[in-house]
């Protein structure tokens, strides 16, 4: 299987086993954080992607000079109905409050109906003065009980959580009955915070937003479902930017290490001054080389590859995500997506693999071509 | 009766093969990871976000003007959350902050 | 087929301290050819082993040619002077082994470019310090050996690929009479299949050369002939 | 300006180059004023010793440009429309660039891609000699090339700077809007269908013959290799006209959706990449047909190197054009079969 110049090019790393043994141990955490620092945004990126197309195809505010306003309830319902290839409109009532630990998400649940998936553990939607709850959200009060303070304060009792898998979604978010919602909020009575748009096809999102603009009679701002998901994406992506400049002059600083260890190494360079004079050639040499660092780098990549797999996608993934996020009560559900860790992917060979390469080549390249009897020179001052 | 090696040759392929084992181990790893992609946790995240007609992710805990980062302009909305401090916001925050409301470390300016 | 080298108004200098250029090989002229053995002495510091890695192809002349059957191969691009240097087997003064390397492997290293089996360039290489009566070192480090043994060492590994163009530095420097007699033979050897051999060394050891030769003589840059 | 670790990993790879190839440039500027192979003094010499650093650097240089052009084309097609809203393809990405930034983009990089095709086989044209006896024109080729990649460099810093992404693009309409009637949509520059599947039909026939007989014949024939590139330059732009506005219908399975960047999509099964990487190696392999030979010409074994190499680029232009029929023609077939009818009636 393997031919006489690779078991040769291992033959030339167990001459100095160590050093290629500390080369491989530090390239392969190299790897696993550099890849971890790219691969769990743009997992969770991927994630955010994937469950975004589920969210409502436009949401409908109402805007004033000073900011979004509450919508009318029955005449915006009424108003989007109206425009063709709207499929359906939900007003939502929803606002910020603060809660025992910091601000929540309330949300009034309006539907006459749970989905069979949610209908298990929610056996009922939350009557007056009851509450259901996120992952996320503890309930200090042994009785299961939720003070929160908006336009009012007001305890409710806690009757159930929302399933863990949701926590994506869901973590810091606690249904109330509608009136309930609105009281706290302070919305008036017939008004909702905004509408939830879903369209007959997707393509149609943005050609039927100056029909919807127009169809109400004052101001209204919409969100597109891509807009949205172009917002994170943009965060994630120059996030992960950020993370990649300021690794750069790590990387470098690795390259050099092991461009020095590498002249030394091997780069007693009058050894390969001897082999070019005993009819090694220059790609000889070269493929030598190329086999040796491959023989480091490659179970290395693989094994860096796969720590940062675990602690992405695997049972590392809580640790991590609590590291990053805090999410100590979530451990997040992280999908892969085959364009999304095929980037990353490239981008740790772009960032990681090809100046650790180049820089162990470009010694060896150096003197491939240099002058054989200066290489031999160098021997003889040795 | 044991050969007499007069060079490692023999050990070098046998460190090759070990490294090739290493690698092909790797690669089955990360393989099985990558198989399990929790698509039931997909599902019934869509379910809940379809049900609720919820829009916006909880990577970011609330309160924070990144949590509904389509509502921030043309200006974060107050009238929806009157009654809340105004957040000094920060990017240390983000990331040091956490998710969990309860440990959330949100500063107001009053 | 004949083969011959030949240096054509060949000149090498090194650039030495303040920038100054030290001429080594001034403007020689001359053919080596094949089945001879060819003898080039000269003073310390004449040149001897700068004028051998030249026509290895080792470095490059400052100005001339080397010329192998009709062919400028000094003048050839890296990669065709790299195939030109496997048709030469090359001994250095100073033996220059690898260290951390054992005496069979040392010698296994022209072999091991070639594309030959693991088997067949350790059998070759088994061959080859036989023939230099030092098998009984084949598993020793190249490092633990005597000086005699290195250059043993180092000449069987010029002789492993059976080059046809040999170029010998000082090859027996540190062996004893006996041991000196041998390699020559196994040099003049060499000659019976043709090859081009040349051996830069003392004066002291044209008296005691177990065959006719052709010799030479380097001094202040210029190479003479002397009688056969 | 535009964030993204993809972009740095493009514009390292060419700032890489850029250095690699303004190291080579001084070399090959003395090479190109006192190269003189009849002479065998120390200045020549140190010449031809240094002439083999460059062919070195210029050969590193080549591979990362074509390494940080996928890089660019995969970002632009399949990466970079992620980040910004309303962007659904390439399209998208170069609507945010602005049109003019992107066309000078794509340009600037195709240009260096040729012109470094050229060098590199013409290098390797050169290595394959003792003699070298090529060097002095690579080494004029060579001075050119410096000034593209700064170029490219330049163009790709400014395309990506100009994108807001946080502004949102629509990408849909500039496909639909390029035309403003549905007969202005059923032709290309004013002429039919028609006419165009026809031209490409005989262009298609001519230049599978051209090259054809460029692979089959032993002796030299110039004016062959002449109308091959007149053919390739005819069949190149009408290729990609008919891909774009009548064969990705039945890949797209809608009419008059006219967007180049969507084939490369995961939901048209990446078939950009085979259709774009055919017409890519047929632009640089008929260049190189064309080129090689007249650049070569001085000397006879070297310019023998050439017509071989000319009829390696033959075949390759060969299999490359069947590639792209097939991808291109196949789904209209099965859709014809399927249907019984063309998709434009």
């Amino acid at each position: 299987m393997f031919n006489t110049l690779q078991i040769w090019a291992f033959r030339d790393i167990l001459r100095r086993p160590f050093e290629s043994l500390l080369l491989a141990v530090t390239l392969t955490f190299a790897i696993a954080t550099v890849g971890t620092l790219l691969l769990f945004p743009r997992a969770v990126y991927d994630t955010l992607t994937v469950v975004l197309k589920a969210t409502p195809s436009i949401i409908l505010r109402q805007v004033d000079p000073t900011g979004w306003r509450p919508l009318p309830i029955r005449e915006s319902v009424q108003a989007a109905t109206s425009v063709i290839g709207v499929v359906s409109v939900r007003p939502r009532i929803w606002g910020m409050v603060n809660g025992p630990d910091g601000p929540l998400t309330v949300m009034g649940v309006q539907q006459e109906g749970l989905p069979e998936i949610l209908a298990d553990p929610l056996t009922r939607l939350p009557a007056k003065g009851q509450a259901i709850v996120g992952w996320g959200i503890a309930s200090h009060d042994p009785a299961g009980t939720l003070p929160l303070e908006g336009a009012i304060r007001q305890t409710y009792q806690v009757i159930h959580r929302l399933p863990e898998q949701t926590s994506m979604f869901t973590h810091d978010l606690v249904l109330l009955n509608p009136l309930d919602a609105q009281q706290l909020i302070g919305l008036p009575q017939g008004y909702a915070s905004d509408l939830a748009i879903d369209v007959f096809h997707e393509d149609e999102q943005d050609a039927i937003l100056s029909d919807l603009t127009a169809a109400f009679p004052w101001p209204v701002r919409c969100v597109t479902r891509r807009q949205s998901a172009g917002i994170y994406a943009g965060g994630f992506n120059r996030g992960r930017a950020l993370g990649a400049i300021t690794m750069i002059p790590a990387v470098l600083a690795m390259c050099l290490l092991v461009a020095v260890n590498t002249r030394k190494s091997m780069g007693r360079q009058s050894d390969l001054g001897i082999m070019k004079a005993m009819g090694w050639t220059t790609g000889d040499i070269i493929r030598l080389h190329l086999y040796r660092d491959l023989f480091v780098c490659l179970p290395s990549v693989a094994l860096g590859s796969c720590l940062c797999f675990f602690l992405v996608y695997g049972p590392g993934a809580d640790g991590l995500a609590g590291f990053f996020l805090g999410w100590d009560t979530l451990p997040p559900r992280l999908y892969l997506e085959t364009k999304g860790a095929v980037t990353v992917l490239l981008e740790v060979a772009g960032v990681m693999v090809a100046p650790v390469m180049a820089s162990a080549l470009l010694p060896a390249l150096k003197a491939a071509t240099a002058d054989v009897h200066e290489l031999i020179e160098g021997a003889g001052r040795r | 009766m044991m050969q007499v090696t007069y060079d490692r040759l023999d050990k070098a392929g046998y460190g090759l093969w070990a490294i090739t084992l290493v690698t092909v181990l790797a690669c089955v790893v990360i393989t099985l990871l990558s198989l399990d992609t929790c698509r039931d946790a997909r599902q019934i995240t869509q379910r809940a976000i379809q049900t609720l007609a919820l829009t916006t992710p909880t990577i970011i805990p609330s309160g924070r003007a990144l949590r509904n980062a389509d509502t921030v302009k043309p200006a974060i909305d107050l009238r929806h959350s009157p009654h809340l401090p105004l957040i000094h916001f920060s990017p240390e925050d983000l990331v040091i902050s956490s998710l969990k409301p309860e440990t959330g470390d949100i500063r107001s300016n009053d | 087929m004949n083969s011959k080298i030949t240096c054509r108004n060949l000149s090498v200098a090194f650039s030495g301290e303040n920038s100054r250029t030290r001429s080594v090989l001034d403007n020689i002229n001359v053919t080596f050819p094949a089945g001879k053995m060819n003898i080039i002495t000269g003073p310390i510091g004449a040149g001897k082993s700068t004028l051998l890695h030249t026509m290895a192809g080792l470095t490059r002349p400052t100005s001339g040619e080397v010329v192998v059957n009709d062919q400028a191969v000094s003048r050839w691009s890296g990669a065709h002077r790299d195939q030109w240097r496997r048709q030469a087997g090359i001994i250095f003064q100073h033996c220059h082994l690898l260290h951390e390397l054992t005496v069979l492997e040392n010698i296994m290293l022209p072999l091991i470019p070639l594309g030959h089996t693991v088997s067949h360039c350790r059998s070759q290489s088994i061959a080859a310090l036989k023939q230099v009566a030092l098998f009984h070192h084949a598993g020793r480090l190249a490092n633990s050996l005597s000086g005699g043994e290195r250059q043993k060492t180092a000449i069987a590994r010029a002789l492993v690929t059976q080059p046809h163009f040999i170029f010998a530095d000082e090859p027996t420097a540190h062996m004893d009479a006996e041991n000196s007699r041998q390699m020559m033979e196994l040099l003049y050897h060499c000659t019976g299949r043709n090859a081009v051999v040349i051996v830069a060394t003392h004066e002291s050891i044209l008296n005691r050369l177990p065959g006719p030769a052709l010799c030479y003589r380097l001094e202040n840059g210029a190479l003479n002939h002397l009688t056969d | 300006m535009f964030w993204h670790p993809l972009l740095l990993a493009i514009i390292s790879a060419q700032i890489v180059a850029l250095l690699l190839l303004l190291a080579g440039s001084l070399t090959s500027l003395n090479t190109a004023l006192h190269w003189q192979p009849l002479s065998a003094d120390s200045r020549q010499l140190s010449l031809e010793a240094r002439a083999e650093g460059v062919s070195i650097q210029g050969r590193a240089a080549f591979w990362l440009s074509v390494f940080s052009a996928v890089l660019l084309v995969f970002g632009i097609t399949n990466i970079f429309a992620e980040d910004i809203p309303g962007a659904m393809c390439g399209t998208g990405v170069c609507q945010a660039m602005s049109p003019r930034g992107s066309t000078q983009l794509l340009l600037y990089t195709g240009l260096l891609l040729l012109l470094m095709q050229l060098w590199h086989e013409m290098d390797k044209l050169n290595r394959m000699l003792v003699e070298m006896p090529l060097t002095d024109i690579t080494a004029r080729l060579f001075l050119v090339i410096p000034a593209v990649a700064v170029l490219t460099l330049k163009q790709t810093y400014a395309s990506f700077a100009g994108i807001r992404p946080h502004q949102p693009v629509d990408c849909c309409a500039v496909v639909y809007d390029q035309f403003t009637t549905l007969k202005h949509a059923k032709s290309i520059l004013g002429l039919g269908d028609a006419f165009w599947i026809s031209a490409f039909i005989v262009l298609s026939l001519a230049l599978f013959s051209l090259s054809v007989a460029l692979r089959t014949s032993m002796v030299d024939r110039p004016g062959i290799r002449g109308l091959h590139a007149i053919i390739s330059c005819l069949w190149l732009p009408v290729a990609s006209l008919t891909l774009v506005n009548i064969f990705s219908a039945y890949h797209y399975e809608v009419l008059h959706h006219h967007c180049p960047w969507c084939l490369f999509l995961p939901e048209h099964r990446l078939v950009g990449y085979p259709l774009y990487g055919a017409l890519y190696v047929i632009g640089m392999e008929g260049f190189t047909l064309f080129m090689l030979p007249r650049l070569a010409n001085q000397d006879i074994t070297v310019y023998k190197k050439a017509l071989d190499r000319c009829r390696r680029a033959a075949n390759r232009i060969t299999f490359a054009q069947l590639l792209f029929l097939i991808i291109a023609i196949l789904p209209a077939i099965v859709w014809r079969l399927h249907y019984g009818v063309w998709m434009s009636g």
